[in-house]
């Protein structure tokens, strides 16, 4: 379950992570996008990162309500409106119910679909979180499902966002969003947060 | 001014520079503000830019453009955060915000500019 | 450098500029010429600047984007002098530009090219 | 009859006129265009002019040539093309034929349709060129023609360059391209190249 320190502990680790990797995430967007995003989500993790630290917090909702607003902010490409939509859904959903974190992830997901109208098989970062809130909902998440869902991505066809203009050549890499989505739900569980 | 004003969202601030210079030309009374690149300068989005031209637009009625995919997003998202009204085009970028521009300097109802930007839909 | 090359043709510099930084995020090696303007830099367009654009480009063959109709009338006449071969596209500007250009990096087919910018004719 | 003198006046009378309605010919390209219309044929006929005295011309043919590539090069609007084209068609006929002048002008209309495209009724410098070479086949060339083929323009609606964005107010102003068409015609009158 989460408390307002281990969704700031979860979020820093995801910072760590995304930082160490940018230089990868932002080779899988060279291939398919525009080569950013390890850039972009290294800019918006590390506002967020500072936003964290910058004050006390009274609820996981306003924990994942802060992150959001820097990463919707800072990251500056597609994934910030996504990611951003994602938590802004999460804090929605702790303030109702923060014991299930199903609920909150799934909310996370269901905003993503709103804001980037991708469906499952798009080959976009919808393609981690709906296996991810598959197992949460039947308390499997495990780091082999992440990599499992992350690594699915590469035979597809992408149908949204930067890749969708490539069409067939955006088959046989693996979307750069999925991978940063595959970070968050691995320092998810490394987080103790389960 | 006119009712509607005009937003234009791009990746990239040169172009929002440029076509707003273009679109001056033809439309010295449409009230035009933009929102280019990323929040530091560089290629990309940002919903604060585009909220801010939002509210520095001097129409409460706006005919948004924009370029690629995530740009549209942030529309969105400023959209449903603002009290002014919003109407956005999946149009040709450029040819779009020239047309309504001009069709708005020119009096042209709403109805009508939006009819005419019917077949400029691409995205 | 790609066998084909892109060449921009706008009424204004800055919108030339600013599309070529956005084009060579996802085409670095593709050769992106462009003519933005008038001869002495304002708004308009240039028989010269677009002749000079054409002779720089590093590919004999050449896909074209312009934004308004005089900007097609400078690059016909172009075409009608120079040696290389140019395709000319009467497809929404920004858009097409940056999904030539995308295609070309990725080294898909021309006819294959030309049939995903089918659907951004919008001129 | 036109001969290198005679053409060069014509030209020279042209510039001049030009140049005094400038602010005119924008006026009318403010109303339906982007108001730069006088602007640009201001500067595009200086460039021929200095192109025209900066050498000496063995043909008719040479000194449309000439003109045509400054006209070309520095309008700098939809005119540039336009003009540059009709001239270039002009002196290719000249070169054929130079003492028939309604072959002359019919060559260079001819040029204007095949680059821009437009037909009589768009409302461009088509529907003064067409009446004007009409008028010359049947030796009846005058200013009253000539104005009331550029006052024709007024009712039209637009169907090709800038004004064409404007559909319905289009109607009711004059073409600017039209008007500095009339220029044109009026000084190839009062050059006495009839
Ligand atoms: N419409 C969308 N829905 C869901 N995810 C999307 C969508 N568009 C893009 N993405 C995700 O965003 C990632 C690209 O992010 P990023 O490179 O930061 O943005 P950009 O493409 O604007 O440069 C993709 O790999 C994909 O996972
Ligand atoms: N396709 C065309 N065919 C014929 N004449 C045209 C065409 N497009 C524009 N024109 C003429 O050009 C004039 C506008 O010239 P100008 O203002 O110099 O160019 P721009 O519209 O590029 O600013 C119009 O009034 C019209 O007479
Ligand atoms: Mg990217
Ligand atoms: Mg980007
Ligand atoms: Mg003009
Ligand atoms: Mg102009």
């Amino acid at each position: 379950m989460l408390t307002v320190e281990s969704t700031i502990k979860w979020l820093n680790l995801f910072s760590e992570k995304v930082e160490k990797n940018k230089d990868y995430l932002s080779e899988l967007d060279q291939a398919i996008g525009d080569g950013d995003h390890g850039a972009n989500m290294a800019r918006g993790v590390a506002a967020m990162n500072e936003a964290l630290s910058n004050k006390s917090f009274d609820s996981i909702q306003d924990v994942l309500k802060t992150a959001a607003m820097a990463l919707l902010s800072k990251i500056g490409g597609a994934s910030g409106p996504l990611y951003g939509s994602a938590l802004i859904a999460m804090a929605k959903q702790a303030g109702e119910d923060r014991s299930d974190l199903a609920s909150i992830i799934q909310a996370g997901s269901d905003g993503i679909q709103k804001r980037g109208k991708a469906e499952p098989g798009d080959k976009t970062m919808v393609d981690v979180w709906v296996p991810v809130v598959n197992a949460l909902k039947n308390n499997k998440l495990s780091a082999d499902i992440i990599k499992k869902a992350v690594q699915d991505t590469e035979p597809l066809k992408a149908k949204k966002g930067r890749a969708s203009y490539l069409g067939d050549r955006s088959i046989g890499h693996i979307d750069p969003g999925s991978m940063s989505s595959g970070y968050l739900f691995e320092t998810l569980i490394e987080g103790d947060t389960l | 001014m006119s009712e509607y004003g005009v937003l234009l969202v791009s990746h990239v601030s040169e172009i929002v520079e440029g076509l707003t210079a273009l679109l001056k030309e033809v439309a010295s009374d449409v009230s035009i503000t933009s929102a280019g690149g990323t929040d530091d300068g560089g290629i990309g989005s940002s919903f604060d830019k585009v909220q801010a031209a939002v509210e520095a637009n001097q129409s409460g009625k706006i005919l948004a453009f924009y370029d690629l995919g995530s740009s549209k997003m942030n529309l969105e998202m400023v959209k449903e955060v603002t009290d002014k009204e919003i109407t956005l085009f999946d149009t040709a970028f450029i040819e779009s915000a020239y047309t309504a521009s001009a069709l708005l300097q020119a009096g042209v109802p709403i109805e009508e500019i939006k009819k005419q930007l019917e077949p400029l839909k691409i995205k």
